[in-house]
C-alpha cells in the first residue's frame, strides 16, 4: 500500500462520510477533519518535490489489453496540494453558519458537501493519471463532478451549468479524437510510447492531435474562444462552491495541457512547430491566445455590476497569465506561470469567501446596492483588501512575484507586444478591483446596512487564513518556488535558481524580503510623520464637503454606477460581444445541421425506411 | 554591504529626496508665476505650507482607513526613493529592478485611493476613478520605455543601466542611443506628474480637487510631502534611464531639475484634457514612438 | 410705421369691450383692459397679432385704491413691437387666473408674484416658495409690510465708534485723497 | 478697518507648558502659519470680484504665501465678501464649521459690518460677527485690491504675533453664536458638524460653550457620532 493509495482511500472515505453525514450540522466538521487527513496523507509524499521520482499506486488494472496505472509526481503533488486545501477551506466555510443559512434558505447542504467531496476525489484521480486513457477517464470524472457542483443551486445556475456541460462534452469529444489519432500511430496509451512517437511525427501529422487536445483542455481552462461559459457558471454556484471552483477547477485544464504539451510533445518541438503557410510558430499562437485571454475577460470584468461575476471574469483573465508564462518555456516564465496557479488559488478563494460573507449579511452582491461596509465588516474588508492587492499583483502580496517572473521572462525573450498586453491586463485588473472594493466597502454606508455585524467566525477564519498565506508567500516566495523547481526538474523545463526572497540572477534579481521590508519601513516612517501632527478628530459620515449642500442620510450620494465613464467613452464601442456572436453563430449552425439530418430518420412511415436501409447494409456486407 | 551602511542609506535617501523635492516644488510654482507674469512665492514657501499644515489644531478624519491612506501615500514614496540610485548611494536598487520600481510607484496612489474611498465624498470617488483611468493611460508608454531600456542594457537593474550609460560620456547616454524612447519617456513622465494638460483628476473647478477634497491639516501636509517625492522620483528616474544618472551631485541635480522643468513649462500653457482625451492622446503618440524605438533597439 | 400698428391693434381689440389702446412710443403700445377680458386679449395678441414672447408679468400694489395692477409685457418678433396689457384686480381676495396655457414662462412670473405679493394664480403649475425659502413672514413686497420695522426688531444696530479709524489715520491712511492726487 | 473685536470671555487658562522649547515652537508655528495662508475660494457675495485681481499678476497674493483652495477642509481664511443673505449665511456657517482651525474670517465690504446699503432689507444679515467670530473687517463698497491686500497683511501681522485667536471664541461662546443663529433660522437649525464634540476633544471648552440654546440643539440634533469600526 503506497502513500498514494492512502490518499485515494482517504478521499473516498470523505465522499462516503459526506454521503452519510452530509445533512447533519456536525457533518461539516467531520468532513473538515477528513480533508485535513487527506492533506496529511499528501504531506507523506512531500519527498516528491526535491528529487524527480514517481510514486505509483497499487490500483491498476487492464482492460482489453490496455493497462491503466495511477502515479504521482511533483507536478500532480503540487496541484493536489492546492485542490485539497481549497476543499478543506471551503468545507470549513460551509460547516459553520453559512451552511445553516444555506439550508434555511432551501439550499441542499447535503448535496453541496457531496459535490465538493466528489470534486476533490475526481481531481486527485485525474492528477494521478499514468497514461492517456486514465487521463481521459479522470478528465470525464472531473467535468461531471463540477457539473454536479454547479447545478445544485437551481435557478439561473441550471442554465449556466447546462451551457458548461455542452462545452465540456464538446471538449471531451475533441480529446477522445486526439487520443484516437495518437493511438492510431502508437497503438498503446502509455506516456513513454506516446512521447517518442510524438517526437518523431511530421508536422502535418502532429498538428491534428495537438490541436484537438489543446482545444479539449482549453475548454476547461476557458481559453479565449471557449471562455463564455465559465463566468456565469462559477458566479451562480453557492458561495464556498464558487470559491472552490474559482480556485482550482479550471487549472485542471492547465495540468493536462502541461502533461501533453511539455511532457509528451516536448516544449522544444512546440516552439519551432510552424503553422502551415505562415511565419508564426505554435508557441506564438498559444502565447497570443493567452495574451488575449488576459485582456478581454479583464476588461469585461471592468463592466460587471455583480461582485461574483466580476471575480469569475477575473478568474478567466488570470488563467491567461499561467499559460503565457508556461508557453515562454524559459526558467523564469514557467516558474511564473506555475506559481501563479498557487497564488491565484489563494487570493481568488479569499475574494469569493469575502463576497459570500457580504452576501450572507446584506443579501445582495449587486455593487450598486452596497457601500460603506468597512465600518461594519472590517475583517471581510481586510480579507478582500489582501485579495485584491494579490489579484492586481502589487508588491507586498504573492500575485506580484509570479507576475514579475512572467514579465521578466517576456523581457528576456524579447516579446514587447506580449509584454504590453500583459501590462494592459494588469492595469485593467487594478481598475476593476478598485471598483469592486470601493463599491462594496468604501463610500456612504446605507441606512439599511447600519446595524449589520461582521460575518461569524466560521466564515472569517478561512478568509484570514488565506490572507495570511497570500502575504507570507508574497514575503517569502521561496517556499512555493522550491515546489516549482521540483516540478521543472520532473517535467523537463529549465530549473529556476530561487532564493528564499525570490530570484537572484545577473540580469536583475528580485528579493521580496528587501522590497517588502523597505516598503513597511517606509510605512513606518510615514506613520511616525503622520502621528507627529495634531490629534485626529473622527467626524460623522454626513459631515462632508458637498458644495455647501446639507447632506442627509436619505440621499444616496455614493458614486458607484458606470464607474469609469471616461474610459468607457473611449473603449465602449469596442465591446461588440463578438465572441457571444461567434458562439450563437456556431449554435445556429449546429441547429441547422441537426434539422437537416432529422429529415432522414423522421419519416411518416419509419418501418419501410428501416427495411430499405437493412437491405442496403446486407448488400454492402455481402460484396 | 553591511547592515549599518544599508541603514544609513535607507534613511538618508528619503531625506535627500524630500529636500530636493521641496526645491523642485518651489521651481514649479516660480515657473508658473513667471509664465503668468507674477512675482511668485518666496524661497521657503513649500516648507512653510507643510509646517503650517502639520501644525493645525483640528485634524478631521473619516476613519482609520483615511489615516492609513495618507501613511501609505507617504510611505510608498519613501520606499520608492530607496530603489533609485543616486551618486554615492545605491540603496536596494540591485535587489529590486525597474518593474518593481514601477509597481512600488503604484502603491502610494492606490493607498490614497483607499483612504479617499472611506471619506465617502462623491467628489473624491469621481477623482479617484479619473486618476486610475489616467494611470491606466500613462503606465503603458512608461512600461514600453522600461522594456526598451532594459532590453538595450540587458538587465533591469538601474545600477547596471547607469553604468552602461556612463561608459564613454555623452555619446552613451540613453537620449543619444535611443532618442525615440527618450521622447516617449518624457511624454509619459509628463502624464505621470499629473500636471496641467493631464490634471483631470484634481480638476479644482469641477470636482473640488478630486481625491484631496476631504484632506485638511496633516492629511494635506502628507500629500504636499508626497508631491515633493513625486517630482523628485520622476526627475531621477528619467535621468537614470536616459541622461546617464549622476557622476557627481552637481550634474545629477542639474539634470534632474532640467528634466522636471520641461513638463512644467509646458503644463502651465494648457487647459485640462477630458479623461478620454488623456487616454486617447497618451495611447496614441508615446506608445507609437515607444514601439518604434523598441523596433530600433531590438534589431 | 407705428400708425398702422395702432390701426391693426384697434381692429384687433374692437370686439373686446372697454379695451383702450394708447401709443406710448414708436414701437411700444399700452392696452388697458378689465380683468376678465385679459386672457381673451392675450389669446388674440398671441394668435393673430404674432405677439409670441411673454417677457414679464409685473405687479404694482396700489394700496390707496386697494387694488393690484398686473402688467403683461408681450413682444412680437415680426412687427418688432411691445404691447403691455394693464389690468386692475381687487386686493383683498387676491386671486387671479393663470395664463400658463398661453405662455409657458408665465409659471415662473406668477410663482414669483405669489411669493412677493401673495397674489394666488389659479391653474398655475406650482405656487410654492420660489427664492425666499427661508422667509416665514408676510409677502415682503406688499406696501403694508414695513421692512424697516421688521429689521429694527429682528436685528440690533452696531454703534458707530470713531476711534476705530483713529489708528488708521495716525498711520496716514484712510483719508479720502483722490488717486490722481496721490500719484503726483 | 476695525482693529480688533474684543473677546469677551476670559482666556481659558492653558496648561503650563513645561519644556523650554515650547515658546520657540509656538513662535515657529505662528511664523509658518502667518507665511502660508490658504484662502477659501467661496464667493459669498458681490465683493468677491475684487479677489481675482488680488491673486493675479498685478497684485499677486502668492508673494504673501496666500493660495486659493477649493474645499473648507484645506482652507484657513474664509473671506465673506459682499451682502450676506440669510440663505447664504446658512451655507457660510456650514462651511466655517467644516474648516480646520486655527481659522480666520475676514468680512470684506461694508455689508458685513452693519448691513451696508442693504441695511433695511428683510433678506440680509446685518452684523456678521453675531453669527461667526470675525477677525478683521475691510470696509468699502467693494474695497479695491490694494485694500484687500493691506487687510490680509494686517491679518498676517496679527497671526505672527499670535493675536488672531478669535476662532477659539466660537468654541468658548458657542451658545451665544448658536442663539443668534437659531434666532434667525428657527429652532430646528443644525449643521452636520459636531462643534461641541470638537470643543471637548481639543480642550476648548469655555464657561459659555453650553447653555439653553445648545439644549435646544440637543433635542433637535440628529445623531452625529462617527461610524466606529464594530467587530
Amino acid at each position: 500500500m503506497t502513500p498514494l493509495d492512502y490518499l485515494l482511500l482517504l478521499s473516498l472515505l470523505t465522499v462516503v462520510i459526506a454521503l452519510v453525514a452530509g445533512h447533519r450540522s456536525m457533518g461539516g466538521v467531520w468532513l473538515t477533519f477528513t480533508y485535513a487527513a487527506q492533506l496529511g496523507g499528501l504531506m507523506l509524499m512531500a519527498g516528491l518535490t526535491n528529487q524527480p521520482d514517481v510514486i505509483t499506486s497499487s490500483l491498476s488494472f487492464t482492460i482489453l489489453g490496455q493497462s491503466l496505472t495511477w502515479r504521482y509526481d511533483a507536478l500532480s503533488w503540487y496541484f493536489a496540494l492546492i485542490t485539497i486545501s481549497a476543499g478543506l477551506l471551503s468545507t470549513m466555510y460551509t460547516a459553520g453558519d453559512w451552511g445553516e443559512k444555506f439550508r434555511a434558505d432551501g439550499g441542499n447542504l447535503w448535496l453541496l458537501h457531496v459535490a465538493i467531496a466528489l470534486n476533490v476525489l475526481s481531481m486527485l484521480i485525474l492528477l494521478g493519471s499514468g497514461d492517456l486513457l486514465t487521463l481521459f477517464i479522470g478528465w470525464e470524472l472531473v467535468s461531471w463532478a463540477s457539473f454536479l457542483l454547479m447545478i445544485l443551486a437551481g435557478g439561473p445556475s441550471i442554465q449556466a451549468a447546462i451551457r458548461y456541460i455542452t462545452y465540456a462534452m464538446g471538449g471531451a469529444m475533441a480529446i477522445l479524437a486526439g487520443l484516437a489519432l495518437i493511438y492510431g500511430h502508437t497503438d498503446s496509451f502509455t506516456y513513454p510510447a506516446a512521447a517518442n512517437i510524438l517526437h518523431s511525427l511530421s508536422t502535418a501529422h502532429l498538428w491534428a492531435p495537438l490541436l484537438l487536445l489543446t482545444l479539449g483542455f482549453g475548454v476547461k481552462m476557458a481559453l479565449l474562444p471557449l471562455h463564455l461559459w465559465q463566468a456565469a457558471a462559477y458566479a451562480h454556484t453557492p458561495g464556498p462552491g464558487a470559491a472552490f471552483l474559482g480556485a482550482i477547477s479550471s487549472r485542471m485544464g492547465l495540468y493536462a495541457l502541461i502533461v501533453v504539451l511539455i511532457q509528451l510533445v516536448g516544449l522544444v518541438r512546440v516552439i519551432e512547430l510552424p503553422v502551415l503557410f505562415s511565419f508564426i510558430s505554435a508557441r506564438d499562437v498559444l502565447a497570443w491566445v493567452a495574451a488575449f485571454t488576459i485582456i478581454f475577460p479583464t476588461f469585461t470584468a471592468l463592466r460587471q455590476n455583480d461582485a461574483r461575476m466580476l471575480l469569475a471574469w477575473h478568474g478567466i483573465g488570470q488563467g491567461g497569465y499561467m499559460l503565457l508564462g508556461l508557453v515562454m518555456g524559459d526558467a523564469l516564465g514557467s516558474a511564473g506561470g506555475l506559481m501563479h496557479v498557487f497564488n491565484h488559488a489563494t487570493y481568488q478563494a479569499a475574494l469569493f469567501f469575502s463576497v459570500a460573507a457580504v452576501v450572507y449579511r446584506t443579501g445582495t452582491a449587486d455593487l450598486n446596492r452596497l457601500g460603506g461596509l468597512v465600518a461594519r465588516m472590517p475583517l471581510s474588508f481586510l480579507a478582500m483588501l489582501v485579495g485584491i492587492i494579490g489579484l492586481a499583483g502589487l508588491p507586498p502580496m504573492n500575485g506580484f512575484v509570479s507576475k514579475w517572473l512572467v514579465y521578466r521572462s517576456l523581457m528576456l525573450e524579447g516579446e514587447p507586444l506580449l509584454f504590453v498586453a500583459a501590462v494592459v491586463g494588469t492595469l485593467g485588473t487594478i481598475l476593476s478591483v478598485y471598483k469592486l472594493i470601493h463599491n462594496m466597502f468604501l463610500g456612504q454606508l446605507r441606512v439599511e446596512h447600519e446595524n449589520i455585524r461582521e460575518a461569524p467566525w466560521s466564515m472569517t477564519a478561512p478568509m484570514l487564513i488565506l490572507s495570511v498565506v497570500v502575504f507570507v508567500t508574497g514575503l517569502m516566495p521561496g517556499l512555493v518556488l522550491q515546489w516549482i523547481a521540483g516540478i521543472q526538474a520532473t517535467v523537463g523545463l529549465p530549473v529556476i535558481d530561487y532564493s528564499l526572497g525570490g530570484l537572484d540572477s545577473a540580469q536583475g534579481s528580485l528579493d521580496m524580503l528587501w522590497v517588502v521590508g523597505v516598503l513597511f519601513a517606509g510605512f513606518g516612517i510615514g506613520a511616525v510623520l503622520f502621528y507627529s501632527g495634531g490629534r485626529t478628530h473622527r467626524v460623522h459620515q454626513l459631515d462632508n464637503y458637498a458644495g455647501g449642500h446639507f447632506l442627509s442620510a436619505d440621499i444616496r450620494y455614493h458614486y458607484s454606477d458606470n464607474f469609469y465613464p471616461g474610459l468607457m467613452r473611449l473603449i465602449g464601442p469596442l465591446y461588440r460581444y463578438s465572441f457571444a456572436w461567434l458562439e450563437s453563430a456556431v449554435q445556429s449552425g449546429l441547429g441547422l445541421l441537426s434539422l437537416s439530418t432529422q429529415g432522414f430518420y423522421r419519416r411518416v412511415a419509419p418501418a419501410n425506411y428501416a427495411l430499405v436501409t437493412a437491405v442496403l447494409v446486407l448488400l454492402w456486407v455481402m460484396l | 554591504m553591511d547592515a549599518l551602511h544599508i541603514l544609513i542609506e535607507l534613511t538618508l535617501m528619503p531625506l535627500v529626496a524630500f529636500v530636493v523635492g521641496l526645491f523642485m516644488v518651489l521651481m514649479m510654482r516660480r515657473i508658473a508665476a513667471r509664465i503668468q507674469r507674477r512675482v511668485g512665492p518666496p524661497l521657503l514657501q513649500p516648507l512653510y505650507d507643510i509646517l503650517k499644515l502639520y501644525g493645525k489644531q483640528t485634524q478631521i478624519s473619516h476613519g482609520i482607513l483615511h489615516d492609513i491612506g495618507i501613511i501609505m501615500a507617504v510611505g510608498g514614496y519613501i520606499a520608492a526613493e530607496t530603489m533609485l540610485p543616486v551618486p554615492g548611494m545605491n540603496g536596494i536598487a540591485d535587489k529590486a529592478g525597474l518593474i518593481t520600481l514601477a509597481y512600488v510607484l503604484m502603491v502610494p496612489s492606490l493607498g490614497l485611493a483607499l483612504g479617499v474611498g472611506q471619506c465617502a465624498n462623491p467628489n473624491g470617488s469621481i477623482g479617484i476613478s479619473r486618476a486610475l483611468t489616467a494611470m491606466l493611460a500613462y503606465d503603458i508608454p512608461f512600461v514600453i520605455v522600461i522594456f526598451g531600456v532594459a532590453w538595450q542594457a540587458g538587465s533591469n537593474n538601474l545600477v547596471d543601466i547607469i553604468a552602461l550609460q556612463q561608459v564613454d560620456g555623452i555619446a552613451s547616454w540613453g537620449i543619444v542611443q535611443t532618442p525615440l524612447l527618450a521622447f516617449a519617456g518624457l511624454f509619459a513622465l509628463h502624464a505621470i506628474l499629473g500636471k496641467h494638460p493631464f490634471e483631470i483628476y484634481i480638476a479644482p473647478a469641477e470636482i473640488a480637487t478630486g481625491p484631496m477634497v476631504e484632506m485638511g491639516g496633516k492629511y494635506l501636509g502628507g500629500l504636499f510631502v508626497m508631491q515633493c517625492f513625486q517630482l523628485y522620483t520622476a526627475g531621477v528616474i528619467y535621468t537614470s534611464l536616459f541622461l546617464g544618472g549622476g557622476e557627481n551631485w552637481l550634474t545629477f541635480l542639474v539634470k534632474s531639475f532640467a528634466v522636471v522643468a520641461v513638463p512644467i513649462c509646458i503644463a502651465y500653457l494648457f487647459p485640462r484634457f477630458r479623461t478620454e482625451d488623456v487616454v486617447r492622446l497618451v495611447w496614441k503618440w508615446p506608445v507609437m514612438l515607444g514601439l518604434i524605438g523598441i523596433a530600433f533597439v531590438m534589431n | 410705421m407705428s400708425q398702422e400698428l395702432t390701426r391693426m391693434l384697434d381692429t384687433l381689440t374692437k370686439d373686446i369691450a372697454g379695451a383702450k389702446v394708447t401709443l406710448k412710443r414708436a414701437r411700444r403700445m399700452r392696452i388697458d383692459v378689465d380683468a376678465d377680458a385679459l386672457p381673451a386679449l392675450l389669446e388674440l395678441l398671441q394668435g393673430r397679432g404674432s405677439y409670441v414672447h411673454l417677457s414679464a408679468i409685473s405687479c404694482v400694489d396700489w394700496i390707496d385704491d386697494n387694488q393690484f395692477e398686473l402688467v403683461y409685457h408681450v413682444w412680437s418678433y415680426e412687427s418688432n413691437s411691445l404691447v403691455s396689457a394693464h389690468t386692475r384686480i381687487p386686493r383683498d381676495p387676491g386671486v387671479y387666473l393663470s395664463i400658463y396655457d398661453l405662455y409657458k414662462p408665465a409659471a415662473f412670473f406668477e410663482r414669483d408674484i405669489h411669493e412677493m405679493f401673495g397674489l394666488y394664480f389659479e391653474g398655475s403649475p406650482s405656487m410654492e416658495k420660489f427664492i425666499l425659502t427661508e422667509w416665514e413672514g408676510p409677502p415682503p413686497m406688499r406696501k403694508d409690510f414695513d421692512a424697516e420695522a421688521w429689521v429694527r426688531d429682528t436685528f440690533t444696530e452696531r454703534d458707530y465708534n470713531p476711534e476705530w479709524l483713529k489708528e488708521l489715520t495716525d498711520a496716514g491712511g484712510g483719508i479720502a485723497i483722490r488717486p490722481q492726487d496721490i500719484r503726483k | 478697518m476695525i482693529k480688533d473685536i474684543p473677546i469677551i470671555a476670559e482666556q481659558a487658562q492653558q496648561p503650563r507648558r513645561t519644556n523650554p522649547l515650547a515658546h520657540v515652537f509656538d513662535e515657529l508655528m505662528n511664523f509658518a502659519r502667518s507665511r502660508s495662508l490658504f484662502m477659501l475660494h467661496y464667493c459669498t457675495g458681490c465683493g468677491a470680484i475684487e479677489l481675482p485681481p488680488a491673486m493675479t499678476s498685478r497684485f499677486d497674493m502668492e508673494r504673501l504665501g496666500i493660495q486659493p483652495m477649493v474645499t473648507p477642509r484645506q482652507a484657513d481664511i474664509l473671506l465673506v465678501t459682499g451682502y450676506v443673505s440669510i440663505k447664504t449665511l446658512k451655507r457660510i456657517i456650514l462651511t466655517y464649521e467644516q474648516m480646520g482651525s486655527p481659522k480666520h474670517v475676514i468680512g470684506i465690504c461694508s455689508c458685513t459690518v452693519n448691513g451696508g446699503m442693504y441695511w433695511q432689507s428683510y433678506a440680509t444679515a446685518k452684523k456678521l460677527d453675531e453669527y461667526l467670530p470675525v477677525d478683521l473687517y475691510i470696509a468699502g463698497c467693494m474695497p479695491r485690491p490694494e485694500a484687500v491686500i493691506s487687510g490680509l497683511q494686517k491679518l498676517i501681522d496679527n497671526i505672527k504675533h499670535g493675536k488672531s485667536d478669535n476662532w477659539k471664541d466660537y468654541y468658548q461662546r458657542y451658545d451665544h453664536y448658536l442663539g443668534n443663529q437659531q434666532h434667525l433660522f428657527g429652532n430646528n437649525w443644525q449643521t452636520p458638524t459636531d462643534v461641541i464634540g470638537e470643543a471637548r476633544e481639543y480642550g476648548l471648552f469655555g464657561p459659555q460653550t453650553l447653555g439653553q440654546h445648545t439644549e435646544l440643539l440637543e433635542s433637535v440634533q440628529k445623531p452625529l457620532q462617527p461610524l466606529e469600526m464594530k467587530l
